[in-house]
């Protein structure tokens, strides 16, 4: 019981978070919504028995990733409400749109009847050891290619976020 | 092998949930113009398919799935970095991240 | 077919005979210039070796056996082979010796009257290249090497009509003979197609073997040999096709007596002779051909009254003769018609060759207006010329009398056509005796350059004249009439070659003694009225033809030709001319290009609509995938 | 082996002959052209001697889908090899007496060229085939493009589309054909063992059919042949006209008539009516055509339309002048492209009308061209009266009416050559101080090696009986 109760403090804390970041005017709120949303989404991973994905999921998106649009909002000075409003016909049709998607999605998860686990069969997969064995025996050559696809993210924002020279 | 978590609700719910923020992240995406916000958005998206991944690892007890949202992190976070990279680009050209500005495709 | 015993020693020389001209032609032609002076005699020396070696194959085979082997297989396919073969039997024996004699002569002829010309070589070259190719057409022992021949020596012609090459309407000239004697060509070989098809073969045993199986007036018989005939209509000059024929005179005039009157365009005659069991099979085609023989007869006649060029004459007098020959043929008196050949050959290359020996004195002037009284300048051309004119008048003893009294014996059973035909040889007697008065008698109308520089040909031109003058005199006597009770050597010799064609044809129509006499006689009268109906109106009255424009009428129409050309040029050239603008730039360009373009132009337009899809706005994108995210799921639900 | 060696001799000199320059580009595309020509002389050798055995080689490139490179040889290969190595010495020594810009590049296309053409002819798995039947395409539309005269980019974009457009309906047949066919395989053997239902075979004919037909061309597919030919420089078009244009008519007698033998006969009426059609047709546009090239182009038309016409008789005297007639046609319109481009580069002119008098000035060159018109209007004798006759005959066969309609081509030839030669060869010269120098050794070498060809061929034409037919024998009841 208690884990349920636990899912859905998370759950509603998730949702709202999400819904922030949409709804939020500044950039920089935003940001901080999305952060606290990553927050309790690691919080489900915690439940899952993904103790090593949650760890990494913190410290890569609320500590990498966010910090890095952080920086940027704040670098471009971005923070002000300078966005213009759309029209109230096309905000309705995305929140429809949204809303509609939603439903469809659940339909075709229903339609699918995936709803086979009632409980976890083992409980240990998430664990450091069971992950690392995984990405360094099966998953060995696209683990060494994400270095390669880092190297070319690298020097592609180093050259895109380059001033122009004048030549 | 320490004590874990084993009472835990039925996977459905984790469908839904992760259902609807994906759902909320696409309305983000329609709703606004701020190209920071849609590379948000598209975060969010891609943590709620990361969060159905790590459900059916964890329910159907099999690693692999795990290992896949592993390598969805590391594309999400060259992802931004290169997306921020290129932000910065066009509002050093545009003076603006409004992707209403980048009509350059129009046919 | 009766199997003779091969004379196998006789395989050499036979295969000589075409293959010493072909080596003249090869060396002449790869080594003009070294051999400037030596060449034309080479040419000539080898041509007379075929001509001795004819001879000697002639004195040991004789009338009784054949010479019949193929050398090696040219086309085959699945069962199918055709060989290139030689057959020598008495009617090539014939024609071997008048191709390779006259041709000698000729050769002969030309090295005095070519001397002058920067093409001398080259023109002995293709003159041997054209004896080579008359002697395959005759030694040929299938119709595919008939037809090798025949479209071989058209080329020759082509070559040696256009021989001045920078003259352009001698090369238009040269070109409609060629063309003119393809139309033929197609149907000679839709004949042989015909004969491939039905008779099993191209061999003149096989296909003449299998034909005599059938039964007389079968449609494949009549097809074949009507397709045939549309061959011979194109090489013997014969209405349709004879247009090319006078304007062929821009060759060079040993070329016109040799190719166009005294062989090429006797090779239609030739080939019917050769396939005489066809045609006698084929009764319908036999009255076409008949009546085709003697509308051109009757009508180059007419065309040769108002000719002023000495050439032209001569020309329309041998598409006449040549109808005259065809209705022989188609009356069923093939030997007659082939005697005609041989009689024709010889005196009108004579005449040919005397009218070069004119043209070669008045220094290229070919315009009988513009001669007269050269009698006196040039005697022995006047002389045999004279020998030339009694001769195709029909004059006894001259050979032409022989002959022509044959095919009008011949005639005589089918009324009209006898009368066509005497009427026909009757305007020959007028309008060669007019052109023999216009040219020799009277006075001079010639400049008084031309006059100075008239003078005698050297001997290589006069010895021709001269021997083959005495055979229009003697060759007549090859085939007495039966009247003078002398055996006819010429019909008995060639009597194993039509043999088969007597018995189908059934009794000919013979005529008594008293009757041929008559007919000799009559004849004899007409062409001596109408001599000396020419002799009161060119030498008494001294009337010369009037200038061109001041033709009026009927005479008009005849000095124009009936307008025969300028019809053709209406009706087929330049209606093909049209139609092929048109079809080039309106179906081409305009209709097929339109297909290819609009495709083109279609995937331009779905490209250039679908654009306006892609607005720049990404908001809208996202939309869009939204949308049809929710389409593909949603269709997956439905199902 | 031997047959890989057909390949890699021309691919290695390609490749060699790329890093070298100027004047030595040529010479080394005439070796290693030379040596591609002693090698099939060997291997023409070793075939009449041994058969196909020594040629056989397959290489299984994947399991699934089932891609094979099938390389083997029989007499019409054979002779289709020959050909191509025959013509393309005389193809490069013809470029001897002109300057060729990048000569590196064009002449290894041109070998590269080479190697495609052979592998089309050698390929008995349509796998195989249809990768280096485009591969031809490749070069011949670089050497088009870059050496290409006035509007290339236009002309040779639409030869490019025209022919690939065909060639994507082929694939679409040969796709179709792979998966039906029992084992999954477009092994030639098997395809022509397992013949697909009769019902669909009609299809599959007109998805080949169209790209064979445009290659080929048949009217009224041929509308970027006139332009390409005229555009292109005078190697490539003969290469395209002399070699290329014969991959489509080898195609119809290798791939489409044993494959769909039904659809075959279904369809074979409306085929040799284009065909027939296609002849007199072209034969008619050719008499008024202004141009020297595209006159040649529609004179090539006529007499591949006659081919195409025999090869849809099904009969075996069709078949066989069809193969007699490619080859002849072959050397012979190399020839008078080769003569075109003399003409052309002396006078600077390619107007039919308005030069003349070349006979007065270079005797020797109207000679060896006025041989080839002679052999390219089917003069008895000639290489070109040997294909002529029996596939006229072989029409006739099939229908009385539509020989005449195509024996046409006897007469409307000798119209439009002997006008052509007339305006362009005979008379006066027109052209003011016109310079013609007569032939340089290299094109009397090539000239008379047409020449010596175009006789003994016409005289002799059993060697290509011979080596064709026994296949013939297994193609046709």
């Amino acid at each position: 019981m208690t884990s349920d109760i636990v899912f859905f403090l998370l759950a509603a804390v998730s949702v709202f978070t999400a819904l922030m970041v949409v709804f939020s005017k500044s950039p920089i709120y935003s940001v901080m919504w999305l952060i606290a949303c990553f927050f309790s989404i690691a919080g489900h991973y915690v439940m899952l028995n993904a103790q090593f994905l949650a760890i990494v999921h913190i410290i890569v998106y609320a500590g990498a990733i966010m910090v890095l649009m952080l920086f940027t909002v704040m670098l471009l000075n971005l923070n002000k409400e300078s966005e213009p409003h759309k029209s109230i016909f096309t905000k309705a049709t995305a929140v429809i749109t949204g809303g509609m998607l939603f439903l469809v999605l659940l339909a075709a998860m229903r339609s699918t009847q995936l709803g086979a686990y009632e409980a976890p069969v083992t409980t240990d997969v998430g664990f450091v050891q069971k992950v690392g064995m995984k990405l360094f025996t099966d998953y060995m050559l696209p683990f060494e290619m994400t270095s390669v696809l880092f190297i070319a993210a690298m020097i592609g924002s180093v050259v895109l976020a380059k001033k122009e020279r004048n030549l | 092998m320490k004590e874990v978590i084993t009472n835990t609700p039925p996977q459905n719910w984790y469908l839904v949930l992760s259902t609807l923020l994906f759902s909320i992240g696409v309305m983000g995406v329609l709703l606004r113009r701020n190209a920071i916000i849609i590379l948000m958005c598209i975060e969010l998206m891609l943590n709620s398919v990361n969060l159905l991944l790590v459900s059916f690892s964890a329910y159907a007890g099999n690693t692999d799935g795990q290992v896949f949202v592993f390598f969805i992190m590391v594309v999400a976070a060259a992802e931004v970095a290169v997306g921020l990279a290129l932000l910065v680009s066009i509002y050093r050209n545009l003076g603006s991240t409004d992707i209403d500005v980048l009509s350059k495709l129009k046919g | 077919m009766e199997q003779f015993i091969q004379p196998i020693n006789l395989i050499g020389p036979s295969l000589l005979v075409p293959l010493l001209p072909l080596l003249g032609f090869i060396l002449l032609i790869f080594f003009g210039k070294q051999l400037k002076t030596l060449g034309p005699w080479i040419a000539s020396l080898l041509v007379l070796g075929s001509f001795v070696l004819s001879v000697y194959i002639f004195s040991s085979l004789g009338n009784e056996n054949n010479l019949d082997y193929d050398l090696f297989t040219w086309l085959r396919w699945g069962d199918v082979s055709l060989n290139f073969g030689i057959l020598i039997d008495p009617l090539s024996l014939i024609m071997l010796l008048v191709v390779t004699g006259i041709g000698f002569l000729i050769h002969l002829y030309s090295i005095g009257y070519m001397h002058h010309d920067e093409g001398f070589v080259r023109f002995f070259a293709y003159l041997n290249l054209f004896i080579f190719f008359m002697l395959l057409l005759v030694m040929g022992n299938s119709y595919l090497v008939m037809f090798i021949g025949w479209e071989g020596v058209g080329l020759c012609s082509y070559l040696l009509i256009g021989f001045w090459f920078t003259n352009d309407a001698y090369n238009d000239a040269a070109k409609k003979a060629f063309i003119m004697n393809r139309i033929g060509d197609l149907g000679f070989l839709l004949g042989m197609f015909f004969m491939l098809f039905y008779l099993g073969g191209l061999d003149y045993a096989t296909v003449l073997g299998n034909a005599s199986t059938m039964e007389k007036g079968a449609p494949i018989l009549i097809a074949i040999t009507l397709l045939m005939f549309v061959g011979a209509m194109g090489k013997s000059a014969q209405i349709p096709l004879y247009t090319w024929l006078p304007d062929a005179m821009a060759g060079p005039t040993p070329v016109s007596a040799l190719i166009h009157a005294a062989t090429m365009v006797t090779a239609g005659i030739y080939m019917i002779v050769r396939s005489n069991i066809l045609y006698s099979l084929a009764p319908f085609t036999l009255e076409i051909v008949m009546w085709v023989g003697v509308a051109t007869s009757l009508f180059a006649a007419i065309i040769g009254i108002k000719q002023n060029d000495i050439k032209k004459v001569l020309a329309y007098s041998t598409v006449s003769q040549l109808g005259l020959m065809f209705a022989a043929l188609g009356l069923g008196a093939y030997t007659s018609g082939m005697f005609h050949v041989v009689t024709h050959a010889f005196f009108k290359a004579l005449l040919f060759l005397g009218a070069g020996s004119v043209i070669h004195a008045m220094g290229g002037e070919q315009d009988m207006r513009r001669m007269g009284g050269l009698w006196k300048y040039i005697r022995l051309t006047a002389i045999t010329f004279l020998i030339g004119t009694l001769a195709i008048s029909g004059i006894f003893p001259f050979a032409g009398f022989f002959s022509k009294d044959e095919i009008l014996a011949a005639a005589f059973h089918h009324k009209i056509v006898w009368v066509l035909l005497s009427v026909s040889s009757m305007i020959t007697a007028f309008y060669m005796f007019r052109l023999f008065f216009l040219t020799f008698f009277t006075t001079f109308r010639g400049t008084e350059e031309e006059k100075h520089h008239l003078h005698e040909s050297p001997w290589t031109m006069t010895l021709p004249l001269a021997v083959l003058a005495l055979f229009a005199i003697g060759a007549g006597f090859l085939g007495m009439p039966s009247v003078m009770h002398m055996p006819h050597w010429f019909n008995g010799f060639l009597a194993p070659v039509v043999e088969t064609s007597k018995t189908i044809l059934g009794e000919s129509h013979h005529v008594d003694h008293s009757t041929e006499i008559m007919l000799m006689l009559v004849a004899t009268a007409l062409a001596i009225s109408s001599i000396i109906f020419a002799y009161v109106v060119y030498l008494n009255r001294k009337s010369i033809p009037e200038q061109d424009e001041e033709t009026k009428g009927f005479a008009k129409w005849v000095s124009n030709k009936f307008y025969i050309d300028e019809l053709y040029d209406r009706v087929i050239v330049k209606p093909i001319m049209v139609l092929s603008d048109i079809f080039h730039v309106v179906v081409d360009k305009l209709i097929i290009d339109l297909f290819v373009n609009a495709s083109a132009w279609m995937v331009g337009f779905t490209g250039r609509t679908l654009r306006l899809v892609q607005t720049g706005n990404t908001g809208f994108y996202i939309f869009v995938m939204v949308i049809a995210m929710m389409v593909l799921l949603l269709i997956q639900l439905v199902q | 082996m031997l047959s890989l060696l057909l390949l890699l001799i021309p691919l290695t000199f390609s490749i060699v002959i790329w890093f070298t320059k100027g004047m030595v580009s040529r010479a080394a595309a005439l070796v290693g052209t030379i040596i591609q020509l002693a090698f099939t002389a060997y291997c023409y050798n070793v075939f009449l001697e041994a058969g196909n055995k020594p040629f056989e080689y397959i290489y299984q490139m994947a399991v699934k889908p089932n891609l094979v490179f099938h390389f083997s040889m029989d007499g019409i290969s054979m002779l289709m090899v020959l050909l191509t190595n025959l013509l393309l010495p005389l193809i490069v020594l013809a470029g001897f007496s002109r300057y060729t810009d990048k000569a590196n590049v064009f002449y290894s296309l041109m070998l590269l060229m080479q190697m495609a053409l052979n592998g089309v002819f050698i390929s008995f798995d349509a796998f195989g085939y249809y990768i280096f039947w485009e591969l031809a395409l490749i070069p011949i539309y670089f050497i088009a493009f870059i050496w290409g005269g006035q509007d290339r980019a236009a002309v040779t974009l639409k030869f490019f589309i025209y022919t690939l457009a065909g060639s994507l309906l082929m694939l679409f047949g040969f796709i179709y054909l792979y998966t039906y066919s029992p084992q999954n395989s477009l092994d030639w053997e098997v395809l022509r063992a397992n013949p697909i239902c009769s019902c669909e075979q009609g299809w599959i004919f007109w998805m080949l059919f169209a790209a064979f037909a445009i290659k080929i061309p048949i009217v009224p597919f041929h509308t970027w042949q006139p332009d390409t030919y005229k555009t292109a420089p005078t190697q490539g078009t003969m290469l395209l006209s002399g070699i290329m244009l014969k991959m489509g008519t080898y195609s119809l007698i290798r791939w489409l008539l044993p494959i769909v033998p039904d659809g075959f006969k279904e369809w074979q009426y409306v085929a040799i009516t284009l065909s027939v059609i296609g002849v007199v047709y072209a034969s008619v546009i050719a008499i008024m055509q202004r141009d020297i090239k595209k006159l040649l182009a529609y004179s090539s038309i006529a007499h591949v339309g006659l081919i195409s016409a025999g090869v849809f008789t099904m009969s075996r005297v069709g078949l066989q002048g069809s193969l007699v007639q490619m080859f002849a046609h072959g050397v012979n319109v190399v020839g008078l492209f080769f003569c075109a481009d003399i003409i052309m580069n002396r006078t600077g002119s390619n107007q039919v009308e308005g030069i003349g008098g070349i006979r007065k000035i270079a005797p020797r060159f109207a000679g060896w061209f006025l041989v080839i018109v002679l052999a390219s209007v089917a003069l008895p004798l000639t290489n070109g009266f040997v294909g002529e006759f029996m596939l006229l005959y072989s029409v006739y066969g099939y229908n009385t009416w539509l020989s005449l309609f195509a024996g046409l081509t006897i007469i409307l030839g000798a119209v439009y050559m002997f006008r052509m030669y007339q305006k362009v060869v005979l008379g006066e010269p027109m052209l003011e101080n016109m310079q013609f120098e007569d032939l340089k050794w290299n094109e009397q070498l090539v000239l008379g090696i047409i020449g010596i060809l175009i006789f003994a061929l016409g005289v002799y034409p059993e060697p290509i009986f011979e080596l064709t037919e026994p296949v013939l024998k297994t193609l046709t009841p």
